[in-house]
């Protein structure tokens, strides 16, 4: 009983990490710009469909694969983010809705118009499992916990000493004050973009190997799990949302095993609910930003 | 929240009927007139292609009422609308009873599950209600799929009559496209009225008020919140009205009528047409069904070019198309 | 100013388009014997990974036909109609594809629900609706004699497949207690809730039962829990895109090749057993159709979709394109493209497919051989055919 | 002038966290009266306004108007049911709306019973919106506002919002009005015509005044009684002259 306990804690906070980067460059988005991105699970889409494309058509390993999945997605998401991500920044929350939705209709069907509609079959990384303190995993989800605490020491480090991540730290806290003096809003919102969308690439390559199937259509998921998560976390909160992330995984897995598999979807939104009730501004406060 | 200025708001209009002849009564006639004669020329598809949007028309000004008017974006629709078509729907094949007592009470129940939804939802503020209102249409979809003893979970509802009106003896079944269009029609129109009288109303102007400057609103005595959850309550209605309309003639209900798609559309519709105008919304209903319609010519670039529509609308029309049939208006009285 | 110009150009040019597609209906029927073949499936957004499979088989057919001289030298025309999986594109569609583009046949939808809808507008407009993917049984509970005349379709239903798997389970294997892990939807459903009925009759019992989302990717939370719960199979019916998932969080939990996945969700083609071999090892399915399947037709079809489009046939492209091919058969043997007609002659088909005998029965449904087939030695074994009739609900 | 005070709050503190922004202030303002409310930047002045009309909730303390406990009312039931308006510091009106009817909707919720009643479409509701707008006028009018009276308010002079913020508050003749810095941002030519129309509120109408003000002058010219706040808590009170002569007020102004 004890052991089962652990083990769905240890499955929670796999599923949580992969939650936890793809969650934290959305936040880090709704930081800066201020609009829910309903395309996010798209970028997760895209980087996992370009280390498709590297691994099926020429063949490269899969490292290489990471690097071009990641890349594609960064390049799609400079064009996004000149197109449409900088100019939604002060606009309207219904804008953003709508915007954000058309990139993902766009993004989405293109991918199914070039590649076809059907699934693929992802066959690259490490998927032999290996056993951990008593724990049977697949090494790439080791790899995935690794990369997710180094993607959040990274992020801290950036956010308190490079110049740019103060200058998101900046944007995020004050919008107008940025523009008296004298940061560029537009070019930290689109480096904040590309980031963002980077990251959810990144975790859409490295899950690749351990979900296997590839398709047009699977961001869509990843963008409702993300929502709830961010929401959660504070938005713009990057901290809360690795703790939000690690919640939800583990609420998830908890409900998986003692209430059904069937309700595992709506737990996100169910304990966001729950938490709203409780805290209106979610666990952790949103003016803690980065 | 809702920093665009809608230049049509009720004032406007009023101004407008006073300082000149008005074109848009006569016009508005005709094209009553023309909706009345439609089936005489129209073939079952552009017929059916109205149906929907007419349908999706409801729901429509429901949203309208509550971010057009009173500044709350919600993402609800598709659960109420759910709830309405799947009341209309139990009750029409558990208890055989008539169309109207369908309609009536899927508006009434959807409007009080809304209630007790409103009350913790109306609390938070901006993006927490936005992600609560989505939360209310998945966690609307995990009932319909697991209370199966009531809902039949994923086989869904399947043969829902169509509409049918006892009144004594006599019964009458709206069967047939023609039928339901005019049936659609009516309510469509009925429902639009009641729109305009609310907004028209004194409750109306008090909801301008509270999306123009709520805290500014409430100063002046208005009880916001009380406000917030009628209209969130009345646009609850409307979408399970448009719900119960949905299940009578597709005549399946299933969980998937809980999608995020019937939110966005409705969405799409209010922005598309003009928010905060109810000609709006009616141009918008017809513009949205007509474009995803039309752009079926070509099936594999469909969902494409409508993300680019979308963009195109967020950027170049920020307050929808109906500005642009206020322009042909001038456009017209400069010519004469 | 010129943004002013291309604001106009845009509006008109959408109105115009808008026109174009509603004027339609009064168009007079074009009666140059060309069969004119409309198909549903979902073709957009993310539920296109069920549809394309579905064009690409149909639209082979048609090529096959063409290629042949058409049937009895009638050109076939087939219109694509997309409804996202969603009922009320889906009868959009439809209603398109009858009043505008003026098809005789219709076949579709892959979602149950989205056929459900299609039914009545394709009987108000007396047109055929084939349909080739859909297992909810009340599609023809409803159809034939049960009221819907022109709804046929060739497909198996879920009742049959869930007694034969449970049924060699029990037999064959000694199985007793099982683990239901199926997809969330009226497929996945319904084949659990014909499992239970079945269940007394072989004295086994459910000890654990979840149900995963379309497009689920981690199971590693209930694979644990069925690997505690003592289960000897799990009982999987479910979608094909999912199947390698589980495969590999049964290697990852430590289960395969101890639990066998039972059921049907494609375990048998070669990719899936490739993406997790020993968790797939012992698999038992109940197919309508396999792409190794032992027959001439049936491996010419493999051989010809893998050449046109670079990938693998799956279910899908095989029952859309045996389908396009039994309409045809119609066709040919009502010697006339009226509706009519082809019906009559679908009702009294013996068409030969490539798994075997075809016809249907008084509620319009196929009566189809369902393949069963265990995985030994990383390869599909077939262990014989059945086929059953089916107990209508009075 | 006998009687009760019209507004009398004793010990009202409202703390974020450990900063005690409003410190335990007792405060009354007599029946008639144009008191002035005034001290340095950050002294707490527009958190005490904020926690007296219910914007926020006062940690402790009592409230009371006209006799009544109002403590912890919201912002709206103080303006409806105590008739006690108040403006904001940034002139707001409602923007995209003209004139009339900002007025209008400012004084609804005084006319109609109830939030059901304001949905009726009949003559009654027709009635009522009819004589407010009979009221509107008259007041636009007085507030020399009657050209740009169809104009979007928002498109209109920092000044003239405050004149049609301030004929908003006289819309449901009110018993008392709190004025956040009413003459902050406007041109020095308007502020005569604010000043009069105070006062002429005050006299004509009768209605009591309770005003956050910097420009001394202001406050000279229409206050008979000025209360001083410091850091949350009540430094002086008196009469304007008492006030400029108070060592105690001197050095909070100089030394903060």
């Amino acid at each position: 009983m004890f052991y089962t306990i652990i083990e769905q804690v240890v499955n929670g906070i796999v599923s949580g990490s992969v939650y936890a980067i793809v969650a934290v460059g959305m936040t880090m988005i709704f930081g800066v710009l201020r609009a829910i991105n309903f395309a996010h699970g798209e970028y997760y889409m895209l980087g996992t469909f370009g280390a498709w494309f590297a691994i099926e058509y020429f063949d490269l390993p899969y490292p290489v694969a990471i690097v071009i999945g990641v890349v594609a997605t960064a390049v799609i998401a400079v064009v996004v983010g000149n197109i449409v991500m900088q100019r939604i920044v002060g606009a309207p929350a219904e804008a953003g809705v709508l915007a954000t939705l058309g990139v993902a209709l766009i993004l989405q069907n293109t991918v199914i118009l070039v590649f076809g509609g059907s699934y693929k079959f992802f066959s690259g990384g490490y998927i032999e499992p290996v056993t951990l303190f008593g724990f049977t995993l697949a090494e790439q989800r080791i790899l995935i916990i690794i990369v997710g605490l180094i993607v959040f020491i990274g992020l801290e480090l950036m956010v308190t000493y490079s110049r740019i991540g103060k200058a998101m730290r900046a944007v995020s806290q004050n919008i107008e004050c940025c523009a008296v003096v004298g940061i560029d809003v537009r070019h930290v919102a689109l480096w904040t973009f590309i980031l963002g969308a980077g990251l959810a690439a990144l975790s859409g390559v490295l899950t690749a190997p351990v979900n296997v199937s590839v398709y047009g259509g699977m961001g869509e998921l990843i963008t409702f799990k993300t929502l709830p998560i961010i929401i959660m976390g504070g938005l713009g909160n990057v901290r809360g949302t690795f703790v939000a992330a690690m919640i939800l995984g583990i609420a998830e897995s908890l409900v998986a095993t003692y209430v059904g598999l069937q309700f595992r979807d709506t737990v996100g939104f169910a304990t966001l609910m729950l938490v709203l009730m409780w805290r209106p501004h979610g666990l952790f406060s949103a003016q803690a930003r980065f | 929240m809702t920093e665009i200025v809608r230049d049509q708001t009720v004032t406007a209009a009023e101004h407008k009927v006073a300082t000149g002849p008005d074109l848009r009564v006569p016009f508005g006639l005709g094209l009553a007139a023309l909706a009345c004669v439609a089936p005489l020329f129209l073939g079952n598809y552009p017929l059916h292609a109205i149906i929907i949007a007419l349908i999706f028309l409801l729901p429509a000004h429901g949203l309208n009422l509550l971010l057009g008017y009173t500044g709350l974006l919600s993402l609800a629709q598709a659960a109420f609308f759910g709830i309405g078509a799947y009341a209309s729907a139990l009750l029409a094949v558990h208890f055989g009873t008539p169309f109207y007592v369908n309609f009536l009470a899927a508006g009434l129940i959807t409007g009080a599950i809304a209630l007790p939804l409103g009350i913790p939802a109306l609390r938070l503020r901006s993006t927490s209600f936005v992600m609560c209102t989505l939360g209310f249409v998945i966690i609307g979809q995990a009932i319909a799929k697991n209370w199966i003893s009531l809902t039949r979970g994923d086989m869904g509802l399947a043969a829902v009559p169509r509409p049918y009106f006892a009144l004594g003896p006599a019964s009458f079944t709206v069967s047939g496209t023609v039928g339901f269009y005019y049936l659609v029609l009516v309510i469509a129109a009925l429902a639009t009225l009641a729109v305009y009288l609310i907004v028209r109303s004194p409750a109306g102007r008090n909801m301008i008020a509270i999306r123009e400057n709520e805290t500014l609103a409430e100063s002046v005595g208005i009880p916001t919140w009380h406000y917030k959850l009628v209209v969130f309550m009345i646009s609850a209605i409307f979408a399970g009205l448009g719900g119960s309309l949905y299940a009578h003639y597709l005549t399946v209900v299933s969980p998937l009528t809980f999608q995020m798609y019937y939110s966005t559309t409705m969405l799409i519709i209010v922005l598309g047409g003009g928010a905060g105008t109810i000609s709006g919304v009616i141009f918008g209903s017809l513009l949205f069904v007509g474009l995803t319609e039309a752009l079926r010519v070509a099936p594999e670039l469909r969902m494409i070019a409508y993300g680019f529509f979308l963009l195109a609308l967020v950027f170049y029309f920020p307050n929808g198309f109906a500005p642009l049939i206020g322009r042909f208006w001038s456009f017209l009285e400069r010519r004469k | 100013m010129t943004i002013e110009l291309s604001r106009r150009g845009f509006c008109i040019g959408t109105a115009l388009v808008g026109v174009q597609a509603m004027s339609s209906g009064a168009f007079a029927r074009t009666e140059d014997g060309t069969v004119k073949l409309g198909l549903v499936a979902p073709m957009s957004g993310p539920n296109a990974r069920y549809g394309a499979f579905s064009l690409r088989g149909a639209q082979m057919a048609v090529k096959e036909i063409t290629a042949a001289g058409g049937i009895g030298g009638r050109k076939i025309n087939i219109l694509a109609g997309d409804s996202q999986g969603t009922p009320v594109e889906g009868v959009s569609a439809t209603r398109r594809l009858i009043d505008q583009d003026q098809v005789d046949y219709i076949i579709g939808d892959v979602s149950s629900s989205v056929t459900l809808a299609m039914q009545p507008v394709a009987e108000d407009a007396g047109v055929l609706l084939l349909n080739a993917a859909s297992s909810n049984p009340k599609i023809t509970y409803k159809a034939g004699v049960g009221g819907f005349k022109w709804t046929y379709r060739n497909y198996p239903t879920d009742e049959n497949r869930a007694l034969i798997v449970l049924q060699y389970a029990a037999e064959k294997k000694g199985f007793t207690k099982y683990a239901v892990l199926s997809v969330d939807s009226d497929y996945g459903r319904a084949a659990i809730e014909f499992t239970k009925k079945y269940l007394p009759r072989f004295k086994s019992q459910i000890l654990t039962e979840d149900y995963y989302k379309e497009g689920e990717v981690d199971f590693r939370s209930v694979l644990s829990k069925i690997r505690d719960s003592g289960a000897q199979a799990i009982i999987m019916y479910g979608n094909a895109d999912s199947t390698p998932i589980v495969g590999r969080q049964m290697m990852e939990v430590g289960i395969a090749g101890k639990i066998p996945l039972i059921g049907n969700a494609e375990f048998n083609t070669e990719k899936t057993i490739k993406a997790a071999p020993k968790a797939l090892e012992g698999a038992i399915e109940a197919a309508a159709w396999l792409p190794a399947y032992d027959s001439a037709k049936s491996k010419a079809f493999v051989e010809k979709f893998t050449a046109e489009f670079r990938e693998a046939p799956n279910n899908h492209a095989y029952v859309h394109w045996e389908t396009v091919h039994l309409l045809a058969k119609a066709i040919e043997q009502a010697q006339s493209i009226d509706r009519e007609k082809v019906r009559a002659a679908l009702s009294s088909i013996h068409y030969a497919s490539a798994v075997g005998d075809v016809t249907f029965d008084d509620h319009n449904q196929a009566r189809l051989p369902m393949i069963l087939l265990e995985i030994e030695n990383g390869k599909p074994a077939i262990k014989g055919a059945y086929s059953a009739e089916i107990d209508y609900p009075k | 002038m006998s009687g009760l005070p019209i507004l009398d709050i004793s010990g009202l503190c409202k703390s974020y966290g450990a900063v005690r922004a409003v410190d335990g202030i007792d405060l009354h303002v007599n029946r008639g009266e144009i008191c002035g409310l005034i001290g340095p930047n950050g002294s707490g002045k527009s958190t005490f306004f904020d926690c007296v009309t219910g914007l926020a909730k006062p940690s402790a303390g009592a409230v009371k108007l006209d006799g009544q406990d109002i403590t912890g009312w919201s912002l709206n039931d103080i303006a409806r049911e105590g008739r006690m308006l108040r403006s904001f510091q940034k002139t707001v009106v409602f923007s995209a709306l003209d004139i009339e009817e900002n007025l209008v909707i400012a004084g609804q919720m005084f006319t109609f019973p109830g939030i059901w009643s304001t949905f009726g479409i009949g003559a009654a509701a027709r009635n009522r919106v009819a004589a407010l707008r009979e009221r509107a006028r008259e007041l636009i009018q007085i507030a020399g506002l009657w050209d740009v009276r169809f104009q979007p308010a928002g498109k209109l002079s920092g000044g003239q919002q405050k004149l049609i913020q301030f004929a908003s508050m006289l819309m449901p003749e009110p018993k008392l009005i709190l004025l956040d810095e009413p003459m902050a941002g406007i041109n020095p030519k308007l502020i005569e015509r604010v000043v009069d129309s105070i006062r002429l509120a005050n006299t004509s109408f009768g209605v009591s005044f309770l005003i956050i003000e910097h420009n001394i002058d202001v406050v000279t010219s229409l206050c008979k009684r000025v209360v001083v706040l410091d850091q949350g808590r009540k430094l002086a009170e008196g009469t304007p002259d008492e006030i400029v002569q108070n060592q105690a007020v001197r050095e909070a102004y100089l030394g903060g």
